[in-house]
């Protein structure tokens, strides 16, 4: 054994345990290869780089990488230090400790995908998001998450184009541009074939609901879908819903309805008012904003077999083994996605967002009944309490008072100052105001959309409400 | 374990999770019954009512019946890296975890920091112009260079008639099924003998209504296409866009430039080759990137640097739409920063080599087992980070197949190898790839388990067809994954199909 | 697993940590060889070379091969808690976690308000004046307590005649131990069939010798002492000092105040009655409260509020001296405090309550199994939140005692349970507690297991003497546990004992 | 069903099953007793306390509990956000991320003890902490650590009193206060029949190290024990440690040595220098400051059947099972502590500080030989060049320039200014300035005791010198 350190120029590197000094000659003398060259013999000559790499220097102690990362996240302003009001797709809700030590145990967030046979408790704890959230919807086909909720609605569209084999989508005029921008996508633009058309659906200005004449008038027997949002995009309470549901069936149509899976312990299941194909975010159950790296979106129907093919990715079933008596879970209908049959397959599938299966599995199984009943309750009243407080500061509306669940519209036309001007004057003050809406075209005027969840406090929508007024005056 | 499902546990009243009741002031000032009458819920959702204990408990026992990365996992096509706690604990902070997207981006120089500093590395990495995050896996980078191909056909009032996208019958099927999903026509090239289709075929499929073409490569054999720059240059003579899945990077990181060999556009799978966690299926981040001249065209936001500040660029006209929202898993793409920086130049260049070794080793290692078949048995040149195996032999012997070898190996505490994509190219296929973080022993321990199923294939093949033996839960029986009257997708349909819960009816078929 | 000792791993030139070389600047301007020559160190310490991965999966493997608290424990005297992560995560924050001691107390208000609260919880809890942190365990709370009643001596010139210290044959050991370490002579109180001693014998030990008294109330039995206040009287007409080691506090929280029962001082472990974890033995906190008669003699610093600032006072000259540096552990009081704060007084009070209806329930499935029996049966009074049993009828009958129990039950997934701290009062001793943790479920399953095993025991014998069979490993062979020759407390004496390894003699005997 | 969230007031609490609704009614009917109070019987009415409870209000949901001890913790300031050079005791050293995912297993970071029988992975873990401990040591036995450094050597110097049967220890005169204070209590009042007398050792004062001349003057046949440390509390290292153990053997007396074991990849193991016990602090070994509730304390010594009788604690062995060729665990002569024997046993025992073993394991494992190596130079040469720059400031004089190890003291007299005071001027720059030792009677004069680790960078450094140029001018 060496008295000495070895020199440092020469040291392994922590993650690749064949860095060792000597382990890769070894290898090539078994091998039988002269050189670590000789290996990459099918590259021709001419296709080796000419450019030589310029990265920023290696930090190659742990303590100088996380310094590194540490200092740079510290540049960041967050909505722990201040007081936040962003919604609008990534919300503000408590993330429940347990939720996170679960998702962050390193058997889940793992380096692996990890196959049936050995990731049972994998398997089981999917199964269980489905289950739990089936018991929200009141559906009884919950497939694993997929990238968004904007994506969730862009492949449940395209299934229910699939079914009924029509071309065109109707959509609410009030919705969100970040998730339609996504449905476009995914509808693909009119010149492509098998493009399906987006038709917009006024909304009522008094409540900021579907109107449903316009909806009447255009849903004919091309319509495959009709989607809408509850809540919806701007916070509303969709009271229509079975109406559209009904309306929608007799055109022959499926209804889509997108719900915020935190809402339902005070509103409706989707699967009682009628919806065929339900989707909806999964970052409220459990899941940090992340910059919006909490990202995920559900797709959920009643057990159709004709919905069921025409899933695109993973549905998790309960199955029995060789054993009597025991169960496991598995993969129903695996063949049907891309994976297995490449363009044939239903859409496409890829790495996704399940992880956050996991998050919503522990975050449903805490709450339980009541806990949604409470969290639905505070959050609703919070935000109430916010629009009211705001709609008193001078020269401030409220939109649409009294229909909303957790977002809201503020409109300042009477105020004197641009949203923006109003956002960097809270800001200043230590709080993150409402999205900016006024540019998205909705007929708002200088509106900001508001979000109040259960983290904000009688006291902290007071303060919100008196620096309101101070940065109005 | 003898966990019970969830939906089973805990007794009427039970609390996990409690909510404060509104303060009084808010009560007095807004009432009760806030959500109208036709929308309020009357039901009580049939959710489990647990302690916190209790929930922590079963899911940690879960947590523990799952292999994870516990095991030695050789899984081709997923490059298993090592992921680090230091950049895992560093995205868990509030300074990333309680961030909001739509926040000012004054906010935000942090983490748009970071993003700006990991797309210079991945542009030199490809020799590309920018790069964008907003893809939530490798497929959806796939996607977003077939919304990008629309974008730019559009602009160039070509889009109805560049209507084909050519790939190999031999890439991954991300590529030919987003493609579709696109609205474009797939053109799946045959292989020839060597491993992969030839110029003529490419040279036959390519013209005027080629809008693009989509290439791994080396592909998942572990052959490289040495014909790829000429590839190229047929295809963008013939006007389509050239898009490189750089899906099996590992192999060939720091020694190819995507841009040197003409193409124009690629992605990295930044949860594959850039150390972020796969987690069992995302969340991920397929880096999309590509040349100014298609940069007009990307979804937005894009992280630009003005001067010291960092900012998001929205004003992109021609911009194809956004393929997800927001600007993409922000958590992972510091974790790949974090990585690139952990490892350097050198570092990552030194990855592909072991990465490349290590593979020939287990190939060498697995040519040794009788019953064993090599993919493309005549192509004699090394392979790269992974290779294609087939036990077609062995089962014609034994009657013992991968997907019992697969069922089996998990009894050994080691994840079940990858099979195949296609699993019609090649009989009883098997994947593996060593990649950069396994020792020596960890690949030695993984080649005796085959070895050993091997002769267990020969001498007990009942019990290899009945495996696994030693895992939490028996093999299943599948039928009921085609079967309408027995699948279960939630405890709801399971209590209606299987336990004959007649009040289980709502929101069923 | 089959898991390797860790100085088995690893290669050579193998690196888990890296450190970066000193910048240039500063190797220019003081050089190398800093260690003078004779302090250098010259060998190589032979320790294992591995990756972080490697390290990482070793310790969690281990992890995995570690009951935790993952299945049903109901351990006597340790009173199992729920430790929330809230408070876990709360604590493993920078703002805890990398702060230092010593920093200035303007920059510690957080810490120092948060003591200061929890310190008047404890104050309203026990009637006592002034709470510390410094012990870091029941025992070293106790040891305090000695600490405390030298220094009280001392100041009124008494010290070298209150040599004694009077307490239960069946309190704690820590009691009589720490007072012994302390310099006191210990007087053991024998107990009467009613499970406690005589106050006759109280009176009898009690003089101008006694510095202190030590008691548990209730005792590890169960059992109340119905005669303590009249014991508290008679210790302090003699002078004495007395300390209520409140180590059993769950039963009576809420219902019995220390210094209404008319102690001078007494201590609770926040490990255990206050949900902070135990950790297998801690870092731990035994909190130390007393009178504003015995504040003087505390060590330092004590957490005090001026106006709305906090801060350490270490102006104490009468004080006893530290039982342990700094202030104590810390995130331990934090996460106390918050277990306080989640369950306020009406969940504290439930606690209490909860524990011994849940004892009694255990008491009362226990008492149906044939082969057991409880101590002191003469006492038909139900027992408080713990009772010690005997397995003595079952032992006379079969041969199985309760280690063989203890050995058999983990192959249950059943923490084996608490036998005694006094083996020879009861025969083949066994102490349960059930807590307010656990679900009636869990009690169930925990008896179930019970009943199982005394089956076993009739039936087949030998099966339960070689337990465990469902472990990770088998029964460990105990002889060389008291063999010079054999022990072996690291892998360097046992490679020079047992893999007689003759390099390995530096550092022996 | 019912269909109602239950009342507030009824609702069970989520850290007790049996608080839901109607168990505990349940239970007593089982019991057959007619309701809790009966269950209390054993308790005099009397007794019963008079004083109502008067505690704070409870925080019963997570969220509300999480927001005030977020709020309450933010009120601290950290070495994290300002520049640290306090030490003494607690010191700032890099944690490895992996220790603290190891430390953070529900597993470890248990609420229970844990038996034998149930926790094999955790008693393997606690051998190898021994083990990577003792190849450091170059001992070959380490006990599972008490409560901290000092208790340590309370015990040590307990141990040794009743090896030689002895009541004298010899310690330096420069010893830290904090762990002086400790190692007196221990030692026991003068007025205790089993007192033993703590005597001091003159420092040399060219060099900070122990006085020999003092030493052999003092080292009769009545000293139980020579305590030193090594690097010593000044920082100075002790390079007479060999010369002491030889006068204190002559002496028939024990050597006692405290080490700091993040030193021992460039500094000697105590064991090869005749040390017969060693006590040191095992923060340093991948655990977080804490406050101090970081603190640690190791004791280990040679196998020698006469020291490994008189330890106080847990002595875990590595011992065969009924398996051929298998290995487990179990404590090592475990009825000779107070849990077996009460006042009879050894000093005395209880709960502990074993999860730091855990940590320990884990960090010693990742640094490895060159870990340690690399460590070591990286702190001797971060902390030397701090010194150097400092020395260079107008007014400020290093007491012991080039013999320190991570610590050294700054003699401030020709500043004109207290520490105190500097030490608040660095404050409002974001540096925490050394430990104020000017009232510790070590003739020092006013005076800081500087740490510099590995994680100080040369630029940090020199942004202490500079400050401190500016604080000074």
């Amino acid at each position: 054994m060496s008295t000495e350190p070895r020199p440092t120029q020469s040291r392994s590197h922590p993650w690749m345990a064949l860095s060792a000094p000597g382990v890769i000659d070894e290898m090539l003398a078994e091998i039988g290869a002269p050189s670590v060259e000789a290996l990459f013999e099918q590259i021709p000559q001419d296709h080796y780089r000419k450019t030589p790499l310029d990265l920023p220097p290696a930090l190659s102690s742990e303590m100088e990488l996380k310094r590194d990362l540490v200092t740079r996240l510290k540049r960041n302003e967050t909505c722990e230090d201040n007081l936040n009001f962003l919604g609008a797709g990534v919300w503000q809700h408590h993330v429940p400790a347990i939720v996170d030590e679960v998702v962050g145990r390193t058997e889940f967030a793992t380096n692996v995908w990890g196959s049936y046979q050995s990731d049972h408790g994998r398997n089981q704890t999917w199964f269980e998001f489905s289950s739990q959230l089936g018991a929200l919807l009141n559906l009884d086909v919950v497939q694993l998450p997929v990238y968004s909720w904007g994506c969730a609605s862009g492949h449940a569209i395209r299934m229910a184009a699939k079914i009924t084999e029509r071309k065109k989508v109707l959509v609410p005029q009030l919705s969100d541009p970040e998730r339609l921008s996504v449905i476009r996508t995914y509808c693909q633009p009119q010149e492509m074939e098998s493009a399906i058309e987006v038709v917009m659906v006024a909304a009522d200005p008094t409540s900021g609901r579907l109107d449903l004449n316009d909806l009447k008038s255009k849903l004919g027997s091309d319509v495959a879908a009709v989607y809408f949002e509850n809540p919806a995009y701007l916070g509303t309470i969709e009271t229509g819903a079975a109406e559209i549901a009904k309306l929608a069936r007799a055109a022959g149509a499926e209804t889509i309805v997108g719900v915020d899976p935190i809402s339902l312990g005070v509103m409706a299941a989707p699967g009682d008012y009628g919806a065929d194909i339900v989707t909806g975010p999964v970052q409220p159950l459990g899941v940090h904003m992340q910059c919006g790296g909490g990202a995920g979106g559900f797709i959920a129907s009643r057990d159709d077999e004709t919905y069921v093919r025409s899933y695109n990715g993973f549905l998790v079933s309960i199955a029995p083994t060789l054993e009597e008596g025991q169960h496991a879970f598995g993969l129903a209908c695996p063949h049907q996605n891309s994976y297995g049959m490449r363009e044939y397959g239903n859409d496409w599938t890829g790495n996704s967002t399940y992880l956050w299966a996991i998050a919503g599995a522990v975050y449903m199984s805490l709450l339980g009944p009541d806990g949604f009943a409470e969290v639905g309750r505070l959050i609703v009243s919070q935000a109430r309490y916010a629009a009211k407080l705001l709609g008193e500061v001078p020269g401030v509306r409220i939109v649409w008072p009294d229909t909303q669940f957790k977002e809201f519209v503020v409109n300042f036309d009477d105020a004197g100052k641009t949203v923006a001007e109003i956002n960097d004057a809270l800001r200043a003050k230590g709080i993150f105001g409402g999205k900016d809406i006024s540019g998205e075209g909705l007929g708002v005027g200088q509106a900001a959309l508001y979000c109040v969840t259960e983290v904000h406090t009688a006291a902290d929508i007071q303060r919100l409400a008196d620096t309101m007024k101070e940065v109005l005056s | 374990w003898d966990e019970p499902v969830i939906m089973e546990m805990g007794r009427p009243g039970g609390r996990g999770q409690i909510f404060p009741a509104p303060e009084s002031e808010v009560i007095s000032s807004v009432g009760g019954d806030l959500i109208p009458g036709v929308m309020a819920r009357t039901d009580r959702p049939e959710l489990p009512e647990i302690t916190e204990f209790e929930a922590q408990r079963h899911y940690l026992h879960l947590s523990q019946m799952t292999l994870g990365m516990m095991g030695v996992s050789l899984f081709g096509t997923c490059t298993m890296k090592y992921n680090s706690k230091t950049s895992e604990y560093a995205t868990l902070r509030p300074e990333l975890a309680e961030v909001h997207p739509y926040q000012h981006e004054d906010t935000l120089q942090g983490v748009l920091g970071i993003i700006h500093e990991f797309d210079g590395i991945l542009r030199s990495l490809s020799g590309m112009d920018q790069f964008i995050f907003q893809a939530g896996g490798g497929a959806d980078a796939a996607y977003t260079m077939t919304a990008l191909a629309r974008a730019y056909w559009k602009d160039k009032g070509l889009l109805g008639q560049r209507t084909e996208m050519v790939t190999s019958a031999q890439s991954h099927p991300c590529n030919p099924a987003t493609a579709a999903a696109a609205g474009f026509k797939v053109v799946n090239l045959p292989l020839e003998e060597n491993g992969y289709p030839s110029l003529d075929a490419l040279k036959a499929a390519v013209s005027d209504k080629t809008a693009l073409i989509m290439l791994n490569n080396p592909d998942d054999m572990g052959i490289y296409n040495p014909e790829i720059k000429e590839w190229v240059r047929v295809a963008k003579e013939a006007g389509a866009l050239c898009f490189y899945d750089h899906a099996n990077f590992n192999g060939v990181m720091g020694k190819l430039s995507a841009r040197e060999l003409g193409f124009d556009a690629c992605m990295f799978m930044l949860h594959k080759t850039f150390g972020a966690p796969k987690a069992g299926g995302g969340p991920a981040v397929g880096a999309f990137g590509c040349s100014d001249d298609l940069a007009p065209y990307l979804p937005t936001p894009v992280v630009v640097k003005e001067g010291d500040h960092y900012r998001l660029d929205n004003d992109r006209p021609k911009s194809a739409g956004k393929v997800r929202e927001y600007w993409g898993n922000v958590p992972q793409v510091v974790k790949a920063y974090a990585w690139a920086r952990g490892m350097g130049a050198e570092g990552i260049q030194l990855a592909s080599d072991i990465s490349v070794v290590a593979n020939n080793y287990m190939d060498k290692r697995l040519s040794e087992i009788d019953g064993l078949a090599i993919s493309n048995s005549d192509v004699k040149a090394h392979r790269m980070e992974m290779t294609r195996w087939s036990l077609g032999p062995l089962a014609e012997e034994t009657g013992i197949g991968t997907v019992d070898f697969a069922n089996r190996m998990a009894d050994y505490g080691i994840d079940p190898w990858w099979m195949s994509h296609e699993p019609w190219i090649v009989a009883e296929p098997f994947t593996p790839e060593a990649g950069e973080l396994w020792s020596k022993e960890d690949i030695d321990l993984w080649i005796d388990v085959v070895a050993k199923i091997v002769e267990e294939a020969r001498t007990d093949p009942e019990m290899v067809k009945s495996a696994p033996h030693n895992q939490p839960v028996a093999q299943v029986k599948g039928d009921v994954f085609e079967d309408p009257s027995q699948w279960a997708m939630t405890w709801r349909a399971y209590k209606r199909k299987v336990m004959g819960d007649a009040q289980a009816d709502r929101g069923a078929a």
